[in-house]
């Protein structure tokens, strides 16, 4: 399990808007106002409920199986990554020039996404949440 | 075979961390779970690599053509800055949950100053392009194994007696540098 | 804000390397000997208070929503005209620095960024704010720089302290780590003292 | 659209700082480049008058080119400095600039440019240490180019055997580059 | 009536003690202790008895009047980290370079850490790296063996490592091997290298000793060793002019003592056996590596040190092989 | 004879077996007996008599409460003389019945004849009615209602019934002495439990510093399905896991039961019981105490009535040595270290062990300098000294990954430490909130 | 050289665009804008991040102040009114006040009123002695003085007694933030009203036992007597499994309670001697 703290920022119906930073522990940094550009975020996520009642402004642990986190870095970078690479050293190899081949290499991730995109439904009913309160 | 030292060269005998000082705030201040480390690199990678590639592409066939190499630092990071947004902005619309989960999982990749360091580094080296890519996947690992490590090393201190005048940031350098100390023996293997 | 408070937050508080762990870095590479901490702090200081005073100035004028990319664009071209600069008129000092002079960038924008978006300062306070930073960046660079120019080659400015062996660790990679290490113990040590 | 208008102009303002700034220091900056490299020349070929950086010659050795400045004192040819380099450093690459009399012997050396460890490799600089006078007047036809470990001629740094055998390789190749050249 | 002492089981308890245990080890050294002494003379006792000294007394002060807390500078650990940091120092070391060695394993490698159990690095490898890196002059001149009464005025040459290295830049290993120490030698330790490592054979009765008190197991050691021995057994095959035989390799330097002694210091190295055997392998690699590609002709100091930084690691993810397949139980 | 033993970790303290061997003694009645009414492992019994009441031996004085309980018999005859809560072995003061004795008053139905009855005609049903009629729990230390252990549960098949005759434990001779002496009719009592359970094949597993008891046991069960192995010594050999591995190679699942290999585990003096209950109608109303340390003038083995008064055992076993700084209710691994002596004997109490004052002490904690040995004698593979950092920082989350809850508390761990390092206490109270964070979780 | 110029100005005009929709586009998906207030909040609140709010951290708590609509439930301990006064000036609104408290520790049991007949010697933890066993004194329901209530202060406010081996609250350090509370396994300790000058009356024992065998263990106990409980003019004191208790709120310090325990279980501190007549002294709260 990874947890990560977040606050619940509304609830419709069984769904929770939870609030979480994108750096745990950035909340309480005393270096947060100048933390690097455009980095600071605040995420959102959407979890169902179940069970116990929440209450917006509640602060809450948002957790996710270990797998999945490395599943989601997987998908978002690494594979495309690996096609980036594949194709990028594919052309070398066949002697395209460089200018040619890296616009090659860059260009293939995006049917990679777009596959991803096709598949959202897929990824996105993999990817669930759980939260729980905080102690 | 040349690939291979370069990133060997990379990884152990000049760390982009321990060796070429690039990326240390996040490695300072990030790193204490080992599995949020190991996704860190994998992040990482990816936009070192996309970067390095498309600063390269950038330089070679604008800047150098048209004599504005000296315009390399502002390009880069106009470059490097908004395209990590943008594979952020395409994860968040291709699947928000799929990008909700990286948000859990992974800090930010605050590592500007790595990203943009190897970038530059690749063109100073003369590389082409492959040579660049290797290079960033070889700077990307060493930050990995840098950022790993150390992680592990937290996760263990975090259970241990540290002074308290010790903890946090100061015990991190001097962790650090102790790793800096023992990765110095792989001078000269490449 | 009282100006004086504004300007020395930064030299000490929120000394950007002892206090907020920003821009370590340069604060790492640079640091072989003092004078090299002292003209990258000072470059960066440049930076930042230039580009501190043009955001400011033009703060009403750009919309919120691009005052990112405006704001690196700003940096960046100072960046570059200290780099062009430092290339023409201190070559050696250029070399020594290398890298390190582009990834000003990052540091700035990351330095400055509070002021950036606390806009509601004035002109004449956001220099302050810059200058204070950058200062307090630049003396923390030059005491690392001191610190390990003196262990590592006996040397304080240049000028050589003692004969014979020093510590040349210090002036290796691993010797910044541990100066930088130590010198936060301090650090936390006088707190304690003073708390 | 007021906001790209706003950046299109900060953009050309920076653009047109940084240009003006690059078209005032290009000048300084060509001129350091060159003021370096007289100064190495001013060291191992002393007395010029002319300017050598205009008289180059250029040769491809080791996969690397290797330059060569002629330095005169009126229409005398006082010796060449032969711009040369090694990548068997401790740290990397050395450059150095070695100037040949007429005969082949070597007047002196200096180092232009590396990265060995200061307080070991780099006492090869002159003037850190007495390392580099070994050369002085000697032609390298029978002062045997490498370190006496290696049943040369050359006393090596202590510790720093290393670099000494850089140094050696680099001046070897200038010697090299600076035979063929004759 | 008899007011009873009340605690949780167990309620007995094994006579092993962590002054014990490291009593055993220092009893261990002692053999090494003697051959140096014999090679090298007056230089090897000043030099350990002021790395002993320095270590001791730098626990004591640094937990005394900086860390304020109970000195334990008599629980020999700091007695082994003096006596290590010595045996990986030349015998003609000047006396102050070793008490500078002393603080940095001492003050950096273990109290900065808080003391022993915590650190993660080898303090005695942390101090002979510091000084090695700060003082590489002196950290290369070895003395000869058999000097009796010269301390830092001994006549130095090159270890058989060192010949090793240098040679091959121009002769190829045949040409080098009559001019190193013979076999003998090697074993018995009459060779130019750091005070304590030269004797193999002595270093090898220590790691017995320690294996018969159930101090050391065999994983740590025994792994460098093979991991050593194939290595650049499959080298030497491979080119037998480029690349030294096994036997040279496992004789020289401070693989001996690097091996038994300093990787499988307990704090710093890993908990189950399978975590050791990958931890001796790592050791082992890396250490050819250096020795045969890099730069320095010795690598057992910093491959113990890098595999100390990755024992965390080994620790989190090497784990014991539990008692039980798991069920899932609703 | 080729010795077989458990495979990972396990410890060999020193055994000091010194009332082996000991014939048993049976001990005169004392004056009073307090029996308590949680005896065993899972809901107290209710008590049914009340002050002033005359009860018999062997008549049910606390009733089973639920399914995992069960009944609790007066040991004496007499009069009630308070119903109360009254301190224990468990260091609290928990309810219980006090009973001044007056003669020897039984209940008749119980067969008190020598006859030995080899053969049981009842069915496994009426057997384990019996069973939880009588009393009878784990007489191995943990005190689990026999009666629900030998309810196979559906779906699960047992195959064999292991007899624990391991007594790891040092000091401890009870187990000992019953397979000595009561050879027969422990055998008898296999015979009952492996009827109870439906299984055909029965393994006996003794470990080899009790030759004697092997080869006795040897002989009785000659010609039948009842194996009987010898082990080589080595602690905790006893507990059923490491029992079951060592004797079948099979390793009960983590947070398993050896049910789930199909084996259920009984203990000797268990299988004693459950004869004396099946084929002789006696409650559990008496067991065999070792009562032992060094300094005590005569170490015995004692049959005392449950409710003896710990005092009076020792008394009878030559009076409380005066450098007696601990007292241990079991044996050093895993008793319980006694407040005072007026606590009774229970079910559980296999000894009482005396620790002198220059062995009661802990020595001084020392950091945990990472030896591994906790590692290395873990015999369920957990790694304790992680388990107390974390213990101590309250990580009880990571503990449960680390499947602390599989600790059976032997004690190896912190027997072995050199730090001298409370590891099992900490591991305890580990499992103890992780025990809780579990129920809540599961509340939810 | 003009043509430089011309070619930076085209180049970058052309990047430095599309980097800016780029990052334009960034500016508006993930909207960075964070309440300033929050800032201020918390630079108002007290930084210990000690949780005693309920929040895991001041940051957390700030966020929620600026964001509840009720501010029913939510008080920092440790700043006390003061604080939760100065954020609702600085958020304009106005704040709820709440009596400050004050951690006692609900037992008396000195080994002078509570003899030890035995010694621990397990790890020095009350968890784990209360795991074990009732403790060193008879009482199952007494201070263990193992100290885990002082380990989990974050603020030094409290320290063993080596003599009474008893745990004692420095009232000025105390925050109430109620981590000792949960620390204690015997729930000893409870979070009063504090009264001026640090005034309190309080029964300092937990025993539930029946009343001679609470006595037997320890002088001190409450035995349950519900004498006090009949002398309590304002219905303070309630009795419950053989214990009494006052409640903080409703004692008006009146101070009739305290003579009539027959075993002195009632504290009654900070109080000036006391006069012939008892005059119910007026209950007023600290600021
Ligand atoms: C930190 C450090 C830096 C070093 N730098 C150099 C160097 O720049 N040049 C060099 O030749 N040797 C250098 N050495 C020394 C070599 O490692 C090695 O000792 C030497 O090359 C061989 O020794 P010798 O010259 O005495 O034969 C350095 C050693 C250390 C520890
Ligand atoms: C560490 C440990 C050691 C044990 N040693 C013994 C032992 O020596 N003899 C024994 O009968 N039971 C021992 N037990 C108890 C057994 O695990 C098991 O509970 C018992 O054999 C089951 O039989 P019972 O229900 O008849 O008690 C031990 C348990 C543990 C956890
Ligand atoms: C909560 C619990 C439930 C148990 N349920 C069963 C069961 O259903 N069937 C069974 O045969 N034994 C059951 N047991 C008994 C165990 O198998 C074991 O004999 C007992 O816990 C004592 O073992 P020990 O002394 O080794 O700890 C149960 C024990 C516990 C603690
Ligand atoms: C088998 C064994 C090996 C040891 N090896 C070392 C060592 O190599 N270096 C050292 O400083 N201490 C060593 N020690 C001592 C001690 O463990 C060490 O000082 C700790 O690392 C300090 O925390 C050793 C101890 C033992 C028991
Ligand atoms: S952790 Fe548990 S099972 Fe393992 S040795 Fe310790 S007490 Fe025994
Ligand atoms: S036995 Fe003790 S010292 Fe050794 S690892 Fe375990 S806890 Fe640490
Ligand atoms: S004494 Fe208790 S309530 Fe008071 S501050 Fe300390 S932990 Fe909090
Ligand atoms: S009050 Fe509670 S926590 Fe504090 S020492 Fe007493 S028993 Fe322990
Ligand atoms: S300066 Fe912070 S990462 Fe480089």
């Amino acid at each position: 399990m990874i947890e990560h703290a977040g606050i619940i920022d509304r609830i419709e119906g069984d769904m929770a808007h939870v609030k979480i930073h994108s750096v745990s522990g950035c909340a309480s940094c005393h270096a947060k106002g100048v933390c690097s550009a455009a980095d600071q975020e605040e995420k959102y996520l959407d979890v169902v409920l179940k069970g116990a009642a929440y209450a917006p402004g509640e602060a809450v642990q948002v957790q996710v199986a270990k797998h999945l986190g490395f599943q989601a870095v997987a998908l978002g970078y690494v594979y495309p990554f690996l096609l980036l690479m594949a194709v990028l050293i594919a052309f070398t190899a066949a002697g395209t020039p460089e200018l040619r081949a890296g616009s090659y290499a860059l260009l293939s991730i995006v049917p990679y996404y777009l596959v991803l995109f096709l598949l959202r439904k897929r990824i996105g009913s993999a990817f669930t949440f759980s939260i729980k309160k905080t102690n | 075979m040349e690939y291979v030292i370069i990133i060997i060269a990379a990884v152990f005998v000049s760390n982009i961390v321990l060796n070429q000082f690039l990326g240390i705030c996040p490695f300072i201040v990030v790193s204490s779970k080992v599995e949020t480390a190991i996704g860190m690199t994998g992040a990482v990678t990816f936009v070192m690599v996309i970067s390095t590639l498309v600063t390269y592409l950038i330089y070679q066939s604008v800047l150098v053509p048209l004599e504005l190499v000296y315009m390399r630092t502002i390009t880069f990071i106009l470059v490097i800055a908004s395209l990590v947004q943008l594979v952020e902005i395409i994860l968040k619309k291709i699947s928000p949950p799929l990008y909700q989960a990286l948000g859990i999982f992974l800090p930010l990749i605050t590592t500007n100053c790595a990203v943009l360091g190897v970038a530059v580094l690749a063109v100073q080296k003369d590389f082409n392009l492959l040579e660049s890519t290797v290079f960033a996947i070889g700077n990307a690992l060493g930050f990995g194994l840098a950022l790993i490590t150390f992680s592990g090393i937290r996760e263990q201190l975090d259970l241990l007696k540290v002074p308290a005048r010790m903890k946090g940031v100061p015990i991190a350098f001097i962790v650090a540098g102790l790793m800096a100390l023992a990765f110095m023996g792989f001078a000269g293997i490449v | 804000m009282n100006q004086w408070k504004n300007f020395s937050k930064g030299l000490i508080k929120e000394n950007a390397v002892f206090a907020l762990f920003l821009g370590l870095c340069p604060t790492l590479g640079v640091t072989t000997s003092a004078i090299n901490g002292l003209a990258m702090g000072l470059a960066t200081t440049f930076v930042l208070a230039m580009s501190n005073l043009v955001v400011s100035l033009v703060k009403n004028v750009i919309p919120d929503k691009v005052r990112i990319p405006a704001f690196i664009v700003i940096i960046a071209s100072f960046v570059t005209v200290v780099e062009l600069v430092m290339k023409g008129y201190v070559p050696a000092l250029f070399d020594a620095l290398g890298l390190f002079i582009p990834l000003i960038v990052v540091n700035c924008v990351v330095l400055g960024r509070a002021e950036a978006f606390a806009s509601k300062n004035t002109v004449w306070s956001s220099i302050v704010d810059g200058l204070g930073m950058g200062i307090g960046f630049t003396l923390s660079l030059t005491v690392l720089g001191a610190v390990r120019e003196l262990l590592g080659s006996g040397a304080f400015f240049g000028m050589k302290l003692i004969s014979g062996d020093a510590l040349l660790l210090f002036i290796l990679p691993p010797g910044a780590f541990l100066a930088l290490g130590y010198l936060l113990v301090l650090v936390n040590m006088l707190k304690e003292k003073t708390a | 659209m007021s906001m790209l208008a706003t950046l299109f102009v900060v953009t050309l303002v920076a653009a047109a700082l940084m240009g003006s700034v690059y078209a005032l220091t290009k000048e300084p900056i060509r001129l350091a480049e060159l003021k370096k490299k007289n100064e190495a020349i001013q060291v191992v070929v002393p007395g010029f008058d002319n300017e050598p950086s205009t008289e180059v010659r250029r040769l491809f050795i080791d996969g690397d080119s290797i330059f060569l400045y002629t330095a005169r004192k009126g229409d005398e040819v006082l010796g060449t400095a032969v711009e040369t380099f090694t990548n068997e450093g401790f740290s990397g690459e050395i450059k150095l600039m070695v100037g040949f009399a007429l005969d082949g012997t070597i007047i002196d050396i200096a180092v232009v440019k590396h990265a060995e460890t200061p307080g070991l490799g780099d006492k090869m600089v002159k003037g850190k240490s007495d390392f580099s006078v070994q050369f002085m007047g000697k032609d390298p036809n029978n002062f045997k180019l490498a370190v006496k470990k290696d049943r040369g001629d050359v006393d090596a740094i202590t510790a720093s055997t290393i670099t000494s055998r850089a140094y050696c390789d680099a001046v070897k190749r200038a010697h090299r580059a600076w035979t063929e050249a004759q | 009536m008899n007011k009873f002492i009340v605690s949780p089981s167990p309620h007995t308890y094994t006579d092993e003690s962590v002054p014990k245990l490291m009593y055993g080890v220092i009893i261990s050294l002692l053999p090494a202790l003697a051959v140096s002494v014999w090679f090298f003379g007056i230089g090897m006792i000043v030099v350990t008895s002021v790395s002993i000294a320095s270590c001791i007394l730098f626990e004591y002060l640094i937990q005394r009047y900086m860390m304020k807390v109970k000195p334990s500078h008599l629980d020999g650990s700091a007695l082994i980290t003096g006596l290590l940091l010595a045996f990986c120092l030349p015998a003609n070391i000047p006396f102050w370079m070793v008490m500078i060695g002393a603080l940095a394993a001492v003050g950096i490698g273990k109290m900065t850490f808080g003391g022993l159990g915590n650190n993660i690095f080898n303090p005695a490898l942390v101090g002979r790296v510091f000084l090695f890196i700060s003082f590489p002059v002196a950290m290369t001149a070895w003395p000869e063996a058999g000097q009796w009464m010269q301390y830092t005025d001994a006549v130095t040459g090159a270890t058989p490592l060192g010949m090793m290295k240098e040679g091959l830049a121009f002769k190829t290993v045949g040409e080098i091997m009559p001019e190193v120490p013979s076999f003998l030698h090697l074993l018995s330790g009459k060779m130019m290298g750091s005070s304590g490592e030269v004797s193999a054979l002595a270093l090898l009765v220590g790691m017995l000793y320690m294996m018969y008190r159930k101090i050391i197991s065999w994983h740590i050691p025994v792994s460098i060793l093979a991991t050593v021995f194939v290595f650049t057994g499959v080298l030497w095959l491979a080119n037998p002019d480029r690349f030294a035989d096994p036997l040279f390799h496992l004789l020289t330097g401070g693989l001996m003592l690097g091996a038994i002694f300093m990787a499988t210091d307990y704090v710093t190295s890993p908990m189950t056996h399978k975590g050791m055997i990958i931890y001796g392998v790592g050791i082992g690699v890396v250490t050819v590596l250096i020795r045969t590609f890099g730069a320095y002709p010795e690598g057992v100091q910093f491959a113990i040190l890098i595999f100390n930084g990755f024992t965390p690691l080994i620790n989190k993810f090497v784990k014991p092989k539990r008692f039980g397949k798991e069920v899932s139980r609703g | 004879m080729n010795l077989k033993t458990f495979s990972r970790g396990g410890v060999h303290p020193p055994e000091h077996k010194l009332s082996s061997g000991l014939a048993i003694e049976e001990l005169p009645l004392p004056e009073v007996v307090v029996i308590p009414v949680s005896q065993h492992l899972g809901a107290p019994a209710k008590v049914i008599v009340d002050r002033g009441d005359q009860v018999k031996i062997g008549q049910v004085i606390a009733q089973s409460e639920g399914f995992v309980s069960t009944n609790i018999h007066s040991s004496v005859s007499g009069k009630v003389l308070k119903v109360d809560k009254f301190m224990d072995s468990s260091g609290y003061r928990k309810m219980a019945v006090q009973i001044q004795v007056e003669g020897e008053d039984w209940e008749e139905t119980i067969d008190r004849t020598d006859d030995l009855v080899r053969n049981t005609v009842l069915k496994s049903e009426a057997i384990r009615k019996k069973i939880l009629e009588a009393g009878i729990v784990g007489l191995g230390g943990a005190t689990f209602p026999t009666h629900v252990k030998l309810m196979v549960p559906k779906g699960k098949i047992a195959e064999y019934l292991i007899i624990n005759g391991v007594e790891c434990e040092p000091y401890l001779t009870a187990d000992h002495a019953l397979m000595m002496q009561r050879t027969e009719e422990v055998f008898a009592g296999i015979l009952v439990l492996m009827k109870g359970l439906g299984v055909e094949k029965a393994i006996v597993g003794i470990e080899n510093n009790k030759p004697d008891a092997i080869l006795k046991m040897k002989q009785v069960a000659k010609g039948s399905k009842v194996q009987v192995q010898g082990l080589k010594v080595k602690y905790p050999q006893g507990g059923e896991k490491q029992l079951v591995q060592a004797l079948l190679k099979r390793e009960v699942p983590s947070g398993g039961l050896p049910i789930d290999v199909g084996v259920v585990v009984f203990n000797v003096g268990t299988a004693l019981a459950a004869y004396d209950a099946v084929n002789k109608n006696r409650p559990l109303i008496d067991r065999v105490v070792t009562v032992t340390g060094k300094s005590l003038e005569k170490p015995s083995n004692f049959l005392v009535r449950i409710g003896t008064p710990v005092s009076y055992l020792v008394e009878k076993a030559g009076g409380l040595p005066g450098d007696t700084a601990k007292v241990i209710n079991g044996g050093p691994m895993m008793g319980k270290a006694l407040s005072t002596l007026d606590v009774p004997v229970v079910k559980g109490s296999s000894g009482i062990l005396l620790i002198s004052e220059a062995e009661a002490r802990r020595k001084e904690v020392l950091p945990c300098i990472r030896c591994t040995k906790c590692v290395t004698v873990c015999p369920m593979g957990l790694e304790p000294y992680l388990m107390m950092s974390l213990s101590e920082k309250a990580r009880y989350e990571r503990m449960e990954s680390e499947k602390v809850l599989d600790c059976i508390e032997c004690g190896s761990c912190s027997y072995t430490c050199p730090s001298s390092r409370p590891l099992l206490d900490y591991i305890r109270l580990g499992k103890a909130e992780v025990g809780k964070i579990m129920r809540a979780r599961k509340a939810v | 050289m003009s043509q430089i110029i011309i070619y930076t100005i085209i180049t970058l005009v052309a990047i430095g665009s599309a980097a800016a929709i780029i990052l334009y586009f960034v500016a508006q998906k993930f909207n960075v804008y964070e309440d300033p207030r929050i800032d201020e909040v918390e630079a108002v609140l007290p930084a210990a991040n000690c949780g005693g709010c309920g929040f895991p951290g001041c940051r957390n708590f700030a966020e929620t102040l600026v964001k509840s609509e009720s501010w029913e439930d939510l008080f920092c301990p440790v700043g006390g009114n003061e604080t939760m006064a100065s954020v609702a000036t600085l958020l304009g609104r106005e704040a709820i006040e709440q009596a400050p408290r004050v951690a006692v520790i609900r037992c008396n049991g000195t080994p002078e009123f509570r003899p030890r007949f035995n010694e621990y010697d397990g790890a020095p933890t009350c968890a784990i002695a209360h795991s074990l066993y009732s403790g060193e004194g008879g009482c199952p329901h007494g201070c263990l003085g193992e100290g885990d209530c002082v380990v989990v202060c974050a603020f030094d406010a409290i320290h063993m007694d080596p003599v009474t081996d008893l745990p004692v609250v420095v009232d000025d350090k105390c925050t109430a933030c109620g981590a000792c509370v949960d620390a204690c396994p015997r729930n000893i300790i409870e979070l009063r009203k504090k009264n001026k000058k640090d005034r309190k009356i309080y029964v300092s024992c937990i025993n539930e036992e029946k009343g001679a065998v609470a006595k037997k263990n320890c002088s001190v106990a409450c035995i349950g007597c519900s004498k006090c409980f009949k002398v309590c003019p304002y219905e303070a004191i309630t009795m419950e499994n053989n214990l009494a208790f006052i409640d903080s709120d409703k004692c008006k310090l009146c101070r009739k309670c305290a003579p009539e325990c027959p075993t002195d279980s009632i504290l009654e501190l900070h109080f000036p001697p006391k006069k012939e007549i008892t005059e119910p002294v007026e209950a007023e709260v600290s600021e």
